[in-house]
Parts: structure tokens; sequence; C-alpha cells
């Protein structure tokens, strides 16, 4: 059977393994870039797959509306310090990882 | 009290305790910086979780600040902290 | 209870290696981290006599009222700490690097 | 009761997450690495807070602890090194300078 907590609980779980995902990838990868490229994406994923899940279970619409915002806070954030990182790497003349 | 949300909260913790590695064994600055962000995100992450599990909203408004802060001290390493190894290039 | 212990027991650790890197080490930096541990190990303690279960009844406020204007003192503290330190080295090492022109050149005798 | 063993593995993760954290920080040779570490202790503080019923506490500590003592270290660490920096090319220069010496000293006894 079917409901909304169900659903909620599903997509929280299928949020898990990003975030496991974004740890392997940060601890696996051989540079800096590929790292960031994990760390950034997987776990913005995961947490949004949390959020989803969260909001299905959740009472009231002012809830869900907090939940939404600070998931677009956290995408800001990330994708902002992830661009200066990126950037600041580059002009340090620190090369992308090559095969 | 719910089981499911806090287990889920305590393997996202194990999962920062596993990101810690690269903080203490980061190549360069940044990688360390890095996993810091990480712990950020996987803070509002547990909660969240934690803020249903054990029933008290006003954890969403602590993810909050999180969300905000977090970026802070990337922000400050990057613009202020950041001087190794400058104009080397590494492999 | 069980709670209450562990986490009683962590502070007690915190304070314990503080301490012991306050002593140890020489780095100014490194013993304004050492302060800071040990003021977390003491908020730990003071936080975990307060907590009782979800359903065990209302806590305490007056430690998280302590709490709470011990994590704001200790901020302060940290930035004023800093700033000392970064003027101790500032002095030190200019003192320093004039005694050693000093030498050089023969001023100091 | 499930959920009260739950909390109890949580407790003992955390807890001993913190511990290994600042053992780490607080013997590490690398300052940098130890002011990364110290940023991520208190992020792990406010969920203990949380975990203690204690919001107003990882509110504080949250804003407080992991937002601003993180930049005030990042920058007194880089303000430090840099006056080590300056420190260390004024020996430079001054060893310049007594090769220097030195030479025009040789030159004239030769």
């Amino acid at each position: 059977m079917i409901t909304l907590d169900n659903l909620g609980i599903l997509c929280i779980v299928m949020g898990l393994p990003f975030f496991l995902t974004g740890t392997v990838g940060l601890l696996r990868f051989p540079d800096i870039y590929t790292r960031l490229h994990a760390l950034t994406k997987a776990d913005n994923v995961g947490l949004g797959l949390i959020i989803l899940g969260l909001s299905l279970q959740a009472d009231n619409l002012f809830t869900v509306a907090k939940l939404i915002l600070i998931w677009i806070l956290v995408l800001i954030a990330s994708s902002a310090s992830c661009h200066l990182v990126a950037r600041s790497a580059m002009q340090k003349n620190i090369h992308p990882w090559v095969k | 009290m719910s089981y499911l949300h806090i287990s889920c909260a305590l393997i996202i913790l194990c999962s920062i305790a596993a990101g810690m590695i690269r903080i203490l064994s980061g190549p360069t600055a940044a990688d360390r910086m890095m996993a810091a962000q990480l712990f950020g995100t996987c803070g509002v992450a547990i909660l969240l979780l934690l803020a249903k599990g054990m029933d008290t909203i006003v954890l969403l408004d602590i993810a909050l600040v999180f969300a905000l802060l977090a970026a802070l001290a990337t922000i400050t390493f990057v613009r202020r902290a950041w001087h190794e190894q400058s104009g080397v290039p590494r492999r | 209870m069980i709670t209450n212990m562990l986490y009683s027991l962590g502070g007690l650790l915190l304070f314990i290696m503080g301490l012991f890197a306050l002593i140890a080490c020489s780095h100014p930096l490194r013993k304004i981290l050492a302060v800071n541990v040990m003021a977390t190990g003491v908020f730990l303690i003071l936080i975990a006599t307060a907590y009782k279960q979800a359903g065990a009844g209302e806590i305490d406020p007056v430690p998280h009222a302590m709490v709470l204007t011990g994590i704001v003192v200790s901020v302060s503290v940290t930035a004023l700490a800093l700033i000392l330190a970064c003027r101790v080295q500032e002095t030190s090492n200019r003192s320093l690097s004039q005694q050693r022109k000093n030498d050089f050149t023969g001023a100091g005798e | 009761m499930m959920s009260y063993s739950i909390l109890t593995v949580f407790d003992i993760v955390l807890i001993s997450t913190l511990l290994w954290l600042a053992w780490k920080m607080l013997r590490s040779e690398d300052i940098f690495k130890a002011v990364v570490l110290f940023i991520s202790f208190g992020l792990l503080m406010a969920l203990a807070w949380v975990r203690m019923r204690a919001p107003d506490v990882a509110l504080a500590e949250a804003a407080l602890g992991a937002g601003l003592t993180g930049p005030l270290f990042l920058s007194a660490l880089r303000r430090m090194e840099r006056l080590h920096k300056d420190e260390r090319r004024v020996d430079i220069d001054e060893e310049r300078k007594s090769d220097r010496t030195l030479d025009t000293k040789q030159k004239e006894a030769l």
C-alpha cells in the first residue's frame, strides 16, 4: 500500500547512497577538481532527495517552505564555494589530473 | 521518536567520520577545506533528519544557520588563507 | 542516565586533552585551540548534568543560560587572544631581527 | 526501547568522533590542519548540543563556534605566517649582505 508517508521513506532511503558516494569520491578521487565534482554534486542531490522525503512527511505547508528554502540556500552556498575553490586552484597553476 | 530517521542520521554521521580521513591526509590545503565543506552539507542533512526523528521542529532554524555559515569558512579560506605552493605546477 | 554519563565522560576527556595540549605545546595558536577545547569540555559537562530524556520532564534552563553566555565569552576571548598572539610575534620578531642586525654591525657594543 | 538504543549508538559514534577529532587536532604537526579540524569540531559540537536537547546552545554554537571562530583563526594564521615570512626575508637579506661584505673584504685582501 503506497501512502505519502511510505513514499517519503523511500525518498529518504534513496538519498543515503548519494551521501555515501560523495564521501567515497572525496576519499578516492585523484585531484582537487574531481573531488570538488564528487562532493558538490552528489551531496546536493542526496540532500535534495532527503528534503523531498521530509516534505512528503511534513505536517504543514510552512515546514515544507522552510525545507525548500534550506535546500536552495545550501545549493547557492555550495556552488559558490566550489566555483571559488576551483577558480583559485586554476589561478595557482594546479593542473587537472590526466591519465 | 522515529527509528528510521535516526538510523539514517547515524549512517550520514558514519559518512562524516569517514570524510575526516581526507582532512587528516589531504595533500593540499584545499582538500582539507573541502572536507570541512562536506561536514557542513552532511550536518544539514543530519539536523533535518533529527528534527523529524526527535520531534523538535526548532532544528530547522539551526539547519538554516548551518547552510548560511558553512560557506563562510570556505570563502575566508580562499580569499585570505590559501597561499601555499603558488606557481608550482602539481600533478 | 547512560546518556548523561557518556557525555560527561566525553567532556572530561576533552578537558584533559585540552589541558595536556595547553601545557605541552609551544605554538601560541595551538595554545588558544587548546583553551577552546577545554572550554567545550566544561560546557559539555554542564549541559549533560541538565539533560533529561524526552518524556522525563522539563530540562533545567539555568545551565543552558550559563553555557550560552560562556560560548559568547569564549569567542570574544579567542578573538582577543589571537590579536595578542599576532602582536607578540610581531614584536618579538622585530626585536630579534633588530638585535641580530646590531650584533652584525657591532652597533650594540 | 528500540529508538532508545539507536540513540545510544548515535551518541557513542558522535562522542568517539569528537574525541578523535580533538586528539588529532591537538597532536597534529601542521597548524593549518589543526584549524580545519577545529572548524569541523565546531560543526560536530552543534550536533552534540542538538542531541542534548539544547537547541538554543546549538544555534549559538553553529553561528559563533563554527561560523565566526574558524575565519578568525584562518585570518590570524595568515597574518602570523606573513610575519614569519617577512622575518625570514630580512634574515636572507642579511646573509646576502654579509656574503657581499665578505667578498669585498677578500677582494681587498687580494
